[in-house]
């Protein structure tokens, strides 16, 4: 099983995550995305990992993981205040207070 | 050969299901299709010989942050109905971003010499606990002040004020009267 | 001998300014007292400095260092040569003539003081630093100030939009004070952003191991560096001494600015402008100014000659003057550029002759808008039968200006002139003399026109002349005005000084240059 | 310090410390009358020291004192001194300045009485200035001193001019004389450049080579051609006579517009080494000479006839420095002054009693000034020329020496110039002195004793100066000796045929109009065409071309400075709008921008 494979397979789901949080308009939706660009980086820690025949991927990737929770905790406490603020509406771009 | 149709099979799933994730028009759906996601992330990982991983990502991810998505997403909804609008635009400008970025991520591996063939090792899910607690103790312990310092910020920024106090969050306008949200956040 | 004189000098009027901010509002002769006081410490150092100066031994003498950052070579290091001295000396006039003229100034007169004399700390602070780096901060404390002083004292005037770039003058509020403040500011600072350019540039050609400038003198640059540096210098130092085409922040600026702020800013913030050029430009790099020259006199000229009749084409008293400072700044470059003991002499004696001139110029001014509050010329009229002092020390000044023998401005002229035509430009010398007659036609104009003929007209009939305190703003540096220019000795003799050495390293360059 | 220095220290300091006392202290100034006897002090003291120090140097009349001290540092010495030299021709201008100044004051005394005090004390330390000033250019060893004083007796002209500020007229004349003057004496400057640019110093002793003799005179003398108003710089001279009458006695008459031909006569040693700038002189000076009186005929106004014969006269002086005659100058220069400043204070006295300057208000005043009459027709006399008196002897070397440096031409302008300045003095004399009185004259009388004093007292060398010419010349290093022969005497039958000429027009006192062949001269006075022409210059050269600079300056270099924050601002108002403040925007930009450099890495 070559290594390119899964790197290949870990790219189209960085892409898709990409491709999600770039057109999703809901704040959630966005999160979501952003999970899936983050399980992809795991996926390609843990690929190299193996190959290189140690556990340093998965060290990598243990501590990736508590970050995407920390990160997913904030990005949720962060939609709700959105929702809060904006009543029920916490699409995105609906916010424009940075615009110049 | 067995684990070419094992990766091909978890590489479907794993792909489909994303797909879904980001085209779904129900955020409900696109959540649950996350989570097949990231179950199919785990299954990788066995592949992988990655065991103690892909328990964790079944526990913290499969189990943890489903339910965390499906609370926000709940909370943040009436709950009249279940079918969630999910809705997108510039969907071009994004496939073009996302076919480029695959196109090049593609191209940096193909361009690689990558090894063919994983070496053999056994699962030592204890060398993996020595290797966290011994040489990487330091980011370990920075970590969980991090997530102390996350778990404060979260309860702080999503905390329910008092209505005497200004709800106006720094840089976004409040256009609504604050008491009336009262309900709707309990 | 005095410790630490040149310390006490710089940080007089730094630490009168904090101690300010402990003073309450309310106690307005305290706050005018404390400033005072400490501008009166300054000159009065100013004064021993150039009293005791060695003009025998020469040199760099009253040697201070203070450690700042070893480890880049940076090192306060204050000393004096025979231009410092001068120069402190006008510092000092300047700034005890300045507060004594805005003694009447009201709005918010805690925090205008206080600007004021972090201000001169600076001005103080670059004529005795002989360290690049806190050269060029002290350039800056200097510099940047003006822009608060003007935007928020500065008085406001109009420019009426014309010419091809209509909408433009619409757009920006030309005349406005807060568009005098920032146009001054900003054109100064991409001056700094190039002299600090330059600067980095020599440190790092010498070596990078010191900034001291005695030390970075004795180091020979390579001739293509120079002639690369010197004309960035030049510019960049030149924004401040109003070198054409960068001198229109000075008609606004000045015209904006209040009293105080004016006399200091003409008086003695553009020569820090030409004293860059000549200490940094021209002492570190003499075979690049040598090289440059013919551009920095020709220019030199266009600003004698196109100031003055710049000064020719105003209505407003405070245009006629600002415009005379460009023209009488291109007298000092003239000087510079023309590489002579005589020229050099003329120079910065005529920094020290404007300096007192222009100040003296814009405290009248000042007087007369604080009574009149016009600045339009033929509005005025008369005025000698109300203000005869002011309308006396008026006539002196332009006496000054245009370089009547007895007055500072004709020792200056007079050795700047020679210079130029010394050093095989007398077209230069020629063309000088013209700006001079243009300047007297001038200046006797405005004379005429607002302290001659009938009038005053009814509206200003019941003005009176200076106050007390006024004149003794008035009576110093008229005073020095007869005083440098009869008796120019003591002062030439201790710019003569350090000119005579330098230009006597320099002589074998220009011989090497110029067969 | 010698004895001749210390008299001179104190001709020179007395009058400057008076005057600085009274521009410092206010309070004495504005006192008036005291103010105006301490200046008189002052002159008294300055003229006691000069007579001692021009008989002392009568007494050793070879003597030639130089006492300096450093001045002007250059390199580690002095590139100019400032001091005192004190010779023949040096001590004799000073006793004329001193003189004059003393009975100017003096006369002054009683002129100005009626103005306000503290007018009075101003006058009278411009005054003392003065002295000064003129003092300082006299006694000057080199010339950048001689040019300190120079300038400064041109800003007492200037003050002095526009004494009566309010009078939009005069301070126009003082600011168009201090104009002129200055332009001139940009010559001068240029002067004193390039003689130190060739000689390393002030000297005028020095030896340069005659190019750079000739450069340096040619410039001297486009300095004195403005300051003794030669033609075309005269016309600030008769505009001048705005000042008060005792001004233009003293400054605009005998002492100030003389120091031009003082500066030949002192620099003789440079102008001897060049050739061209003496013939131009000659041209110049005897041009002016008969311009000035075929203008000074056709005058009304007897402050300007007499200014206009001042040019005239100074006309004569630089032609006869032209042609060589430093003794035919210089003499004419003092015996001018005396009689000149007493025409002037002259005519003040007729002016202080009829109170206007036009000669058709006066007329029949001899009944009731006879002194004034007296001396007016001394004055008149030496001034024409006639034998015996002082401008017999100083104008006749002049014609003499013109004629036997073999310039025919100008020889008959200057004999031309002495028919003419008969005749205009004799028409003054008989317009003003005899025929009907005026309305205005009919109250006229005599000054006071200030002002009668000085008359006699100017009187005295304006009439016999010319038999001591023998014995200035020789203090002067100078060779003359009267020639009392008939040859000598012919030119002097010139004079009198303008006053035969004058009586025969004038002898009743009527003021007819000018003879019909100076009609048109009158016209061309009147029109002032010169000025025009120099007010036309001004008006192109000064006005238009500075309303240019300043449009220039205003809207295209500070135009382009302004264009530049205008693109800057207006630039910025168009990137804002890339801050579009979607979040979803910035992340496709920055993934976009990730792709890019990573695509850019990749490929480079």
């Amino acid at each position: 099983m070559p290594l390119a494979a899964w790197l290949i397979l870990a790219a189209g789901l960085f892409s898709i995550g990409l491709y999600g949080v770039a057109s999703r308009r809901g704040a959630i939706g966005i999160l979501l995305s952003v999970e899936l660009m983050a399980n992809a980086v795991n996926l390609i820690f843990i690929a190299f990992g193996r190959y290189r025949g140690d556990h340093l991927g998965q060290v990598f990737t243990l501590f990736a993981v508590a970050l995407t929770v920390a990160e997913v905790a904030i990005g949720l406490a962060l939609v709700i205040l959105l929702h809060r603020v904006r009543r029920s509406d916490e699409r995105v771009d609906a916010v424009r207070e940075l615009h110049g | 050969m067995i684990d070419r149709i094992a990766f091909g099979i978890v590489a479907a799933a794993l792909l489909l299901s994303a797909l879904r994730v980001v085209t779904s028009k129900n955020l409900v759906h696109s959540v649950l299709w996350l989570g097949v996601t990231l179950a199919s992330t785990a299954v990788a990982y066995l592949l992988l010989s990655a065991p103690f991983i892909a328990s964790i990502q079944i526990m913290l991810y499969t189990g943890g942050i489903i339910t965390l998505m499906l609370f926000g997403v709940m909370l943040t909804r009436r709950g009249e109905d279940l079918a969630i609008p999910n809705d997108t635009s510039e969907g071009g400008r994004a496939l073009v971003l996302s076919l480029a970025t695959f196109g090049l991520f593609t191209g940096a591996v193909v361009m690689t010499p990558l090894p063919l063939d994983a070496p053999s090792i056994t699962v030592d899910t204890a060398e993996l606990g020595r290797q966290i607690l011994g040489p990487n103790l330091m980011a370990f312990e920075v970590l969980s002040v991090l997530l102390l310092a996350v778990m404060v910020g979260a309860i702080v920024i999503a905390r329910r004020r008092d209505a005497s106090v200004d709800h106006t969050a720094p840089g976004l306008r409040l256009d609504t009267d604050p008491s009336s949200e009262d309900g709707s956040a309990s | 001998m005095i410790p630490h004189a040149l310390a006490i000098l710089v940080g007089a009027p730094f630490v009168a300014a904090l101690v300010l901010l402990a003073v309450p509002q309310r106690l307005r002769l305290v706050t005018r007292l404390v400033s005072l006081a400490a501008a009166l410490i300054s000159a009065g150092l100013s004064g021993w400095v150039a009293a005791t100066w060695d003009i025998a031994r020469g040199g760099f003498q009253l040697d201070e260092r203070y450690t700042v950052l070893p480890s880049l070579g940076i090192e306060m290091h204050l000393a004096v040569d025979g231009w410092g001295a001068a120069l402190l000396v006008l510092t000092g006039l300047i700034i005890v003539a300045g507060v004594l003229a805005t003694w009447t100034q009201e709005r918010r007169d805690q925090e205008f003081y206080i600007l004021l004399l972090v201000l001169v700390s600076g001005v103080f602070g670059v004529f005795v630093c002989q360290d690049l780096f806190i050269f060029f901060l002290f350039y800056e404390i200097a510099v940047l100030p003006m822009y608060i002083l003007i935007g928020i004292w500065g008085s406001q005037g109009k420019v009426e939009p014309r010419g091809p770039l209509k909408f433009v003058y619409e757009y920006l509020d030309v005349g406005g004070r807060e568009y005098a403040a920032m146009k001054l500011t900003l054109m100064l600072l991409v001056g700094s952003a190039a002299i600090l350019v330059a600067i980095l540039a020599l440190y790092s050609e010498a070596g990078g191991t010191t900034f001291d400038m005695i030390e970075l003198g004795r180091h020979h640059f390579d001739v293509d560096t120079q002639k690369l540096y010197f004309p960035i210098v030049w510019l960049g130092f030149g924004a401040l001494a109003g070198v054409f085409p960068f001198h229109t922040w000075s008609p606004d600026g000045h015209a904006a600015a209040p009293t105080a702020v004016s006399m200091l800013h003409a008086g003695v913030l553009m020569k820090l402008g030409a004293f860059g050029i000549m200490r940094v430009g021209m002492v570190l790099m003499p075979e690049g100014a040598i090289a440059w020259a013919p551009v920095v006199g020709g220019v030199a000229v266009i600003n004698i000659v196109y100031g003055a009749f710049g000064a020719m084409s105003q209505k407003d008293l405070k245009y006629i003057v600002a415009y005379s400072s460009v023209s009488h700044m291109g007298v000092v470059m003239l000087g510079a550029a023309t590489m002579t003991v005589d020229g050099w002499n003329g120079a910065i004696f005529q920094m020290v002759a404007h300096g007192v001139m222009t100040g003296l110029f814009f405290a009248l001014v000042g007087l007369v808008y604080g009574k009149t509050h016009t600045r339009w010329v033929p509005k005025m009229g008369g005025f000698g039968r109300v203000m005869p002092g002011i309308a006396s020390f008026f006539t002196l000044a332009c006496l000054s200006s245009l370089a009547l023998p007895g007055t500072a401005g004709f020792i200056a002229e007079l050795l700047v002139f020679l210079g130029a035509w010394q050093s095989g430009h007398p077209v230069w010398a020629i063309a000088g003399a013209a700006g001079a007659f243009v300047t007297a036609v001038y200046v006797l104009r405005a004379v005429k026109s607002i302290f001659w003929g009938e009038g005053p007209s009814k509206e200003f009939e019941h003005l009176g002349d200076a106050n007390r305190v006024e004149w003794g703003a008035l009576v110093l540096l008229g005073a020095a005005i007869l005083v440098f220019g009869f008796w120019p000795g003591p002062v030439l003799n201790l710019i003569d000084a350090t000119t005579t050495r330098l230009v006597h390293d320099l002589l074998p360059l220009t011989l090497a240059l110029n067969p | 310090m010698s004895l001749p220095i210390e008299l001179a220290l104190v001709a020179l300091f007395v009058p400057a410390a008076m005057a600085v006392l009274l521009a410092l202290v206010p309070p004495l100034r504005r006192t008036g009358r005291p103010a105006a006897w301490l200046s008189v002090l002052a002159a008294t003291v300055s003229l006691g020291a000069a007579v001692w120090l021009f008989a002392d140097q009568l007494a050793h009349p070879t003597r030639d004192l130089l006492e300096s001290v450093a001045w002007l540092p250059h390199a580690g010495a002095s590139m100019a001194d400032v001091g005192l030299r004190i010779d023949g021709i040096s001590v004799g201008m000073t006793l004329v300045v001193t003189l004059v100044a003393f009975c100017v004051q003096v006369f002054s005394l009683d002129y100005m009485r009626s103005e306000p005090d503290a007018d009075l004390g101003r006058y009278f330390a411009y005054h003392s200035f003065f002295i000064f000033s003129m003092l300082m250019l006299v006694l000057a060893p080199n010339l950048l001193q001689l040019f300190f004083g120079w300038e400064l007796v041109g800003l007492t002209s200037y003050l002095l001019i526009g004494f009566y500020f309010k009078k939009p007229s005069a301070a126009k004349a003082a600011v168009k004389a201090f104009w002129v003057t200055k332009l001139a004496d940009t010559g001068l400057l240029l002067a004193l450049l390039v003689l130190y640019s060739h000689t390393g110093g002030f000297e005028w002793t020095s030896h340069p080579g005659a190019d750079v003799a000739t450069l340096v005179t040619l410039l001297l003398f486009v300095a004195v051609v403005g300051k003794s108003a030669q033609f075309p710089l005269h016309v600030w001279l008769p505009d001048a006579m705005e000042g008060p009458t005792p001004v233009s006695a003293l400054l605009h008459a005998a002492t100030m517009v003389a120091a031009g031909v003082y500066l030949i006569v002192r620099t003789d040693p440079l102008f001897a080494q060049a050739a061209l700038t003496r013939e131009v002189m000659v041209y110049i000076g005897s041009f002016t000479a008969i311009f000035a009186a075929v203008i000074a005929c056709v005058q009304t106004d007897i402050k300007k006839v007499l200014a206009y014969s001042t040019c005239s006269q100074l006309g004569y002086m630089v032609a006869a420095l032209g042609a060589g005659s430093v003794m035919g100058g210089y003499f004419h220069l003092t015996t001018h002054a005396f009689f000149k400043a007493l025409l002037f204070l002259g005519a003040g006295s007729v002016i202080h009693a009829v109170h206007s300057n036009e000669m058709s208000d006066m007329g029949g005043l001899w009944g009731r000034m006879k002194l004034t009459g007296t001396v007016f027709l001394v004055g008149s006399i030496s001034l024409a020329g006639m034998p015996f008196t002082a401008g017999f002897f100083s104008k006749d070397l002049i014609l003499e020496s013109m004629l036997e440096s073999g310039r025919l031409l100008p020889w008959l302008a200057l004999l031309g110039a002495a028919f003419l300045t008969a005749f205009y003095m004799g028409r003054v004399f008989f317009l003003v002195f005899l025929g009907k009185r005026s309305e205005k004259a009919e109250h006229a009388h005599e000054g006071g004793w200030e002002m009668r004093l000085p008359l006699v007292l100017l009187a005295i060398p304006a009439l016999l100066g010319g038999y001591f010419g023998a014995h200035f010349a020789g203090m002067w290093h100078l060779d003359y000796e009267p020639e009392w022969n008939l040859q000598a005497f012919a030119p002097s039958l010139v004079p009198i045929l303008g006053f035969v000429a004058a009586w025969s027009m004038y002898g009743r006192g009527e003021a007819r109009p000018a003879p019909a062949m100076l009609a048109p001269i009158a016209r061309l006075a009147r029109s002032g065409a010169l000025d025009h022409f120099y007010e036309g210059v001004y008006r192109v050269l000064g006005l238009k071309l500075a309303a240019a600079v300043g449009f220039f300056d205003r809207y295209i270099v500070d135009g382009l400075i302004n264009l530049a924050g205008y693109l800057t601002l207006t630039g910025g108002q168009r990137v804002r709008r890339l801050q579009s403040g979607n979040v979803r925007d910035y992340v496709f930009v920055v993934a976009f921008a990730i792709f890019a450099l990573s695509a850019f890495g990749m490929l480079r």
